[in-house]
């Protein structure tokens, strides 16, 4: 009748001091080539959301949610997808919308306020950004019963993932996803980023025990990764949607990480959390280990280190430029794309805005508004 | 099938016609299933689904878990991975745990998207009272959808209706709500099973059930029969029914079009008065045909109460007396 | 990273063959008297449950959820609460009802349509039936943090325990509820009838694993017992609720038992299970598993159980009586109590309705109605 | 507070007087508790509950799991356990998740009892448009509330009328529905803290916030503000400005008594038009006042889309020109 609260396993490969460490569940052989790409990957996404902060700040976007921290297990879970695989995201993933190929206008589209999606979800086998928390859970699961239906598994099959973070897993939402996964063995990886907070409030608010362990009541393997190491990212997230290829169903990973900055450019933490625990966590940042490992084993050298630096900062400014040029939505665009078939409420009140808009016309040199 | 009709007709009640509705929409497209509590094996509480498990399998008639959320949010994945799922609700009062994702995701996701994702998912939701059930097996909450933008809203009051509508609910591209009158479920009809799906009643059109001079009556879902009976029962007026069946997008124009001929409108729909339905169709008729109109709009409903236990759903429920009264209010002016 | 299924322990004190067992977690030292005692419970909540089946045939009620089968989870759960608990029941509880001293009256009120509730809660320390599944087990997470405030906690503290299905642990609710209390380690049991059905669906559409293991995911005890042996669900409700009433948190229970019945009157089994499964279960009937301890070890006669039934019949005819007395609501009575003040559109109505009603007055003899 | 003011009256804006007003009802009664995400150590999201956590502690001032059918669902377990839960849904577009708990178990609870059981659960709601927000932070969901019996509706416009209106909604022993305007969050006026809160004005009862007599424009919340600034900006009429405060139910002598006056009623709200309160309020108005209505009610309100991003959003919402094309539209009659 007693519940064990062991220390939680947490998988590492690369050590905070960029040391490998080998497990025996997940052997990974990365090339250096293949270790830097992921440094680049790294450095790059932490440009776009670095200058997506200061955009924010000088008014050009309404909102940001940084990903400040969390690189490495977006990116290491991000490039274990396959193209065909189909990814759920919450609304921090910017990472995981990189190595699935979304542009940067478009993730600075939604948060500047001309658009409430901004992609093609099959394109890029990456769904929108969902903000209800714990929401697409549900879609991620439903989609995978439908991969299923589709006789998609197998080796070269389809997997499917989830994002979403230690507050989502209190929602029932969320659950339900878990057990509808989990019943019809489908093939979705729940991946969770225990970033430690939910805007103000502490993980102990949102579970008694270490979030993996939720997995097990549902019936299907969980496991704890350490979030801040790239490679343990990917390497646990490659064997999970492995896994759920082979129908094996699903996975909760947690990936045990930290949310370095605010919770988004309205927030500010320091009315809720001690400036020690970001320094601790500094100490684990997911981008000096690699580039301490790279650096050390010289499988990178300078001047690798100052092309990705260069390219990073070029990037900067396009991010910065393209931000500014992004285009209003036209008024009228209100009407569109509610409804697939025409709907006649809709061009009755389409029709009505526009001669409303009209009747402006000459008014004044800004149509009167 | 009865002697006497076509080889292509069949007397079908409401719940049979949904039934072969369904049937006909799972032949035609492959991506068409079912979901729901109790839809497989057992064909739902009402036996809609009955038989369709047998015939289709267990991929396509999903027995799912007791979680409507979990319902209508899987129902969104697979239809973004190209299936066009039919959920049952059990039940009016068990809707709720799914307005999230009816409300913020379903109802949204295409505009959000910018018109790049279809979302074809039909909601059935058996509804409204009068079944002497217990508490939450009674509930008209379609005006809660009826508010909701993006969503396509309908409901059904004959056999006919109900065998072209589902099949026309699962052919749009759009999420629609689809309201199954369940204290009607046992209404026959003759049902011509053998025209093109195209040639049927589009399934926003509103439809003059009964033609009369003196006062429009408005009823959809359960109440178009007591609506119907009420007109028959007033010798003294001719009494034009129309049947809305489209609930969002109202088809103003059928309905003002009776207005403006007869004077007069009473709406009447079981569900509470305030905020329902009835509000927005007198709301928007007394705008459109101010002149028009001799009387304001009368509207005939559910107290705004909760739905009271069996016992007293006679007198919750607008009956033929009360929509009498609603009548004789009318020409009172 | 692999989950075990183990076959889960089954915790019993009580053979099918009525032979008492010991086991070291609970023991369980019952007079011959207080043994008498919940048989005769069991036997006449049957009786109960059994008549209101058959007064729904004769349309004397709309609808009735038997317990048929479920009696032994139900007495020995509900025999182990205290005066002080609160219990928070679904609709099939009829069982709990009785050991929480609420007239069968109201139980046939409530099916018959005369009222949606029948007895005050707090008299009885007995929520209102809730039908729709999984709401109550937050009402009663909700009341048992009350319960932590009012710092009526401690040895002669208050409990709260809540009932529900096989089916509702899928329910987002039933969820949010188990990690409520575990956040906040409030004194709830959770006890699941598992019954092996939710109408038609078989345990596998609703868990992948046994229903307990849910509990562990959330951080708190689960713990399966035979739900079949009243003495091994007083025994192991008696702990559970103990632990809460202590501060030790919320326990998960599972009572394994069968839906011997048909889910509802309305509800017909036999499209969807065989019944080679209900005979099966017949064998393990709580009532004759006690019945045959009792006689066995001559803790009863022959003189005692006649008795029983005779009180049993007795009961049987009050039923029945009690049911058709009950009197309809007065037409007006659908006003009141929706709002404890005063309320200006409810009070117009009531107005309008009543002078509706008086319209009718010499119209006709049954007001026109 | 500033000095001109007397000893007890302060300046306060709508985010703080609600705030103090919360605090009051804290210091009055011990039963009074806060819950809800980020409403402890945080203060909530918009500071509503500043401080509270410091000054009553964790047990009465509860940061919940993220769960909106949790946080509900447990206010009315510890509403029967005898307290007085007030609880912050952080924005508007996450209340869906506990539509069940609040639709289906609060607001029928206590009918559902016969009377024996109350729920004194206050539910506060951040809601409205045109703060620049990402999707599901700007709806205006109060009319499934309104069409929901056993709920109380109320809404406030100015810090006088929030300081005061929370108290009575956690003094009621119904289960109220709080909207507070976030966009006028920082609007200020002086509140006088000092009277006792029998003496405020009711919270059902509407209030004629600017005197006319040509056409009476309704407003609630955010829209309030707007109504003023658009009778102002109307030098050609003498527009009444009627706040409705109570949106269910709705204090129908106010509004009817001023639209026999004027004869003419625009509504204007920012949520969708079709179905929203307003055509609650035109058909009843339409009703009870038809020979004194020179034209139909005009309703000014959001499009029936999917709330638009942010960019959009000044056309979505009425603003002071649609407001004004409105009353145009009354006066064309
Ligand atoms: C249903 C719902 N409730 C509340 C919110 C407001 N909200 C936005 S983010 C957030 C915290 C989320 O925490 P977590 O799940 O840990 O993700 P993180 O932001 O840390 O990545 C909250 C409460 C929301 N978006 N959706
Ligand atoms: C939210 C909700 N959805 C659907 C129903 C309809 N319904 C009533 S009982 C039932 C099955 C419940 O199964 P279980 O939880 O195992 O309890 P049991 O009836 O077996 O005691 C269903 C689906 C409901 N009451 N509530
Ligand atoms: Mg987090
Ligand atoms: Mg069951």
């Amino acid at each position: 009748m007693s519940v064990t609260h062991e220390e939680p396993e947490l998988i590492q490969l690369l050590t905070p001091e960029g040391e490998l460490v080998e497990h025996p569940d997940y052997p990974l052989d990365l090339s250096a080539e293949e270790l830097r790409g992921m440094y680049r990957d790294l450095v790059l996404v932490r440009r776009i959301d670095t200058e997506a902060v200061a955009l924010q700040r000088v008014g050009e976007l309404g909102l940001w949610a940084s990903l400040l921290g969390q690189e490495a297990a977006q990116i290491g879970s991000g490039r274990a997808l396959r193209p065909q695989d189909m990814a759920f995201p919450s609304y921090r993933d910017h990472g995981v919308a990189w190595c699935r190929g979304v542009d940067h206008k478009a993730l600075l589209g939604l948060y500047r306020g001309v658009t409430n999606g901004g992609w093609d979800p099959a394109d890029h086998g990456f769904h929108l950004y969902t903000i209800v928390i714990g929401s697409q859970a549900l879609h991620a699961a439903g989609y995978a019963m439908g991969v299923q239906r589709d006789g998609a598994l197998g080796d070269d099959g389809t997997a499917v993932i989830t994002y979403f973070g230690d507050g989502a897993t209190s929602q029932g939402d969320t659950n339900e996803a878990f057990n509808f996964a989990a019943v019809n063995n489908a093939p979705v990886v729940f991946f969770c980023q225990n970033n430690q907070w939910a805007i103000s409030e502490p993980m102990e608010r949102q579970s008694r025990v270490p979030i993996y362990q939720r997995a097990a009541g549902f019936g299907f393997p969980g496991i704890r990764v350490d979030g801040n190491d790239v490679l343990a990212c990917l390497a646990v997230t490659r064997a999970a949607l492995q896994n759920a290829r082979e129908g094996q169903g699903p996975t909760l990973i947690e990936a045990f990480t930290y949310r370095m900055g605010a919770h988004t450019t309205n927030d500010d933490p320091t009315r809720y959390r001690v400036s020690a625990e970001l320094e601790e966590w500094r100490r684990k940042d997911p981008i000096a280990r690699l580039h301490s490992h790279l650096s050390r084993t010289g499988r990178a050298d300078d001047a690798f280190f100052a092309a990705v630096e260069a390219e990073a900062e070029e990037l900067g400014e396009r991010v910065r430029a393209d931000c500014r040029a992004l285009p209003d939505p036209e008024p009228l665009d209100l009407f569109d794309n509610v409804y697939a078939d025409p709907h006649v409420r809709l061009e009755e009140q389409r029709a009505g805005y526009a001669d409303y808009l009209a009747s402006f016309d000459g008014v004044g040199a800004e149509g009167g508004r | 099938m009865s002697g006497t009709t076509s080889a292509n007709a069949a007397k079908l009640t409401i719940g049979k016609a949904v039934n072969a509705g369904l049937r006909r929409a799972m032949e035609a497209d492959p991506k068409v299933i079912i979901m729901g509590e109790d839809v497989g094996r057992l064909g739902g509480v009402f036996r809609v689904t009955d038989g369709l498990y047998k015939d289709f399998g267990a991929d396509r008639v999903i027995d799912t878990p007791l979680a409507e959320s979990g319902i209508v949010g899987t129902a969104i994945g697979l239809a973004m991975r190209g299936y066009r799922p039919v959920c049952e609700i059990q039940f009016d009062g068990f809707f709720f745990p799914a307005a999230n994702q009816t409300f913020t995701q379903l109802a949204k996701m295409r505009a959000r998207s910018g018109g790049r994702l279809r979302l074809p998912v039909v909601l059935r939701i058996p509804y409204g009272g009068g079944i002497g059930a217990v508490e939450h097996h009674s509930e008209s909450p379609e005006a809660y959808f009826a508010h909701t933008p993006g969503l396509r809203v309908v409901t059904v009051a004959n056999p006919v209706d109900s065998y072209w509508m589902i099949q026309q609910a699962i052919a749009s591209d759009d999420p629609v709500v689809f309201f199954e009158p369940k204290r009607r479920y046992y209404e026959k009809a003759e049902v011509d099973t053998s025209a093109p799906l195209e040639a049927a009643t589009p399934m926003g059109a509103a439809r003059v059930a009964r033609a009369g001079t003196d006062l429009t009556l408005l009823a959809y879902g359960p109440m178009v029969k007591t609506a119907l009976q009420a007109a028959e029962a007033d010798t003294d007026h001719s009494i034009e029914v129309v049947d809305l069946r489209s609930i969002s997008p109202v088809d103003f124009a059928t309905v003002c079009a009776s207005v403006r001929r007869t004077g007069r409108l009473v709406v009447a729909h079981e569900a509470p008065l305030s905020s329902g339905l009835g509000a927005e169709i007198a709301a928007r008729v007394t705008e459109d045909c101010f002149y028009a109109l001799e009387a304001p709009v009368i509207r005939v409903g559910g107290f705004d109460t909760p739905y009271p236990p069996s016992r007293l759903e006679e007198h919750y429920l607008p009956d033929l007396d009360r929509v009498l009264d609603g009548v004789d209010r009318a020409f009172a002016y």
